[in-house]
């Protein structure tokens, strides 16, 4: 199974889980992180959310991101699922799931790479709201949240 | 020599998604950005000193110091907030 | 939707999680743990595992841990589902699903909620495996893990 | 007074899933248990004091010193392993 795809059908969670541990019976635990579309944002209503990537570029900065993972934490395997396109409400955005013997290994290894992903891959996100459409400002917090697993982003700022 | 510019998002709706740049040899990312500034207004407000643009040269994160190579790929695009 | 299902059933992932978010339009971020059962423990194969529990209290138990979950973390929903009975090698054991407007909510309220489980919630384990049945020994390293929360556990001590 | 005793994995399977014993009133949690280590060669092996079992009364964990009503429900079982 590919470790990467980025795709504008969505996924389906149990369907991805499943394949990423089928036959694995060193598995003792997988978590999984999904991103959603919120129907606000900063007080307004989202009608839509359009997502555009650098293809090429966003699959092999996300390689690179598990590659990485594998080296700081014991994994079994990785899965990453990022939509793209015109999404609605409540869609289903983005899904990274690892796999590992152990919880510990498990959580950090989902959560660095999704702190990873929001500062270093090339995606963006344009809002769609009642009051027009606007490109979403990265957020500084993102920076600081990588910054914990001792990497440096400037993407905010 | 000559390289491939590409832009996306905010940049790309304003530049466009590509265009072809000719630079003289040992040219940086940082002298290619001084040349699309002066290529047209649109250019000098979106790509401006100010602003928060990031470059990716062979489909990697750089600074504007690497250097660039005959058919070298840059890209130029505001901060990512994918996820 | 119950908050807590101790059951023999297997459960779906995406099933669980579409209930937890559905409707609900300021998610932005579900965290999923599934606990799995490994194929072998120390060295030996495991056939088959047994789960028992405390009817009653292990439900009260795990409601509790989510209302104390809910006063720490900002939460939008929490799901809990456990089996018992007995399993195979592969087999789905528990699911703690949390959804949250931001992620780093959510990740931490799910790992509360996993390493709270662990050393708090009636369950037992016993494993089936080439060389008999033993019942597992409860980890020091998981009062550990619930200790980084502020919670002492003299549970495997 | 009367409690209503309840064992679990190990326990259960040594000892049985349930007896009722007869308690003075005031009795705690802990002198139940020295009751019950008193009933057989069984009770006083799986009970041990130097032994790792937990007890919840009224199905909440608890410590020894906890004092038992009429009725209580009282279980003790190894330290849990579950999720």
């Amino acid at each position: 199974m590919a470790r990467v795809s980025v795709q504008q059908a969505d996924f389906d969670l149990s369907a991805e889980v499943d394949a990423l541990r089928a036959g694995d019976g060193g598995v003792g635990a997988v978590v999984a992180f999904v991103g959603t579309v919120r129907d606000r944002g900063d007080g307004k209503a989202i009608s839509a959310m359009e997502l555009e990537h650098y293809p090429g570029m966003t699959e092999a900065a996300i390689e690179a991101m598990i590659d990485e993972a594998g080296r700081r934490f014991e994994l079994r395997a990785v899965r990453v699922v990022h939509r793209v396109g015109r999404l609605q409400a409540l869609d289903q955005i983005v899904l990274v799931a690892v796999s590992s013997a152990h919880r510990g290994q498990a959580f950090q290894a989902c959560e660095f790479l999704m702190d990873y992903l929001k500062t270093q891959a090339p995606f963006w996100k344009k809002e769609h709201t009642s009051e027009g459409a606007h490109w979403v400002d990265a957020r500084v917090a993102d920076d600081e949240a990588l910054a914990r697993w001792g990497l440096r982003s400037d993407n905010a700022g | 020599m000559k390289v491939q510019v590409r832009y996306f998002a905010s940049l790309r709706e304003g530049l466009g998604a590509a265009e072809a740049v000719d630079m003289p040899p040992g040219s940086t990312v940082g002298q290619l950005r001084d040349a699309l500034l002066a290529r047209s207004e649109r250019h000098a407000e979106l790509l401006a000193r100010g602003r928060a643009v990031r470059c990716a040269l062979a489909q990697t994160l750089c600074d504007e110091g690497q250097a660039l190579a005959e058919g070298a790929e840059v890209a130029f695009f505001p901060p990512v907030t994918g996820g």
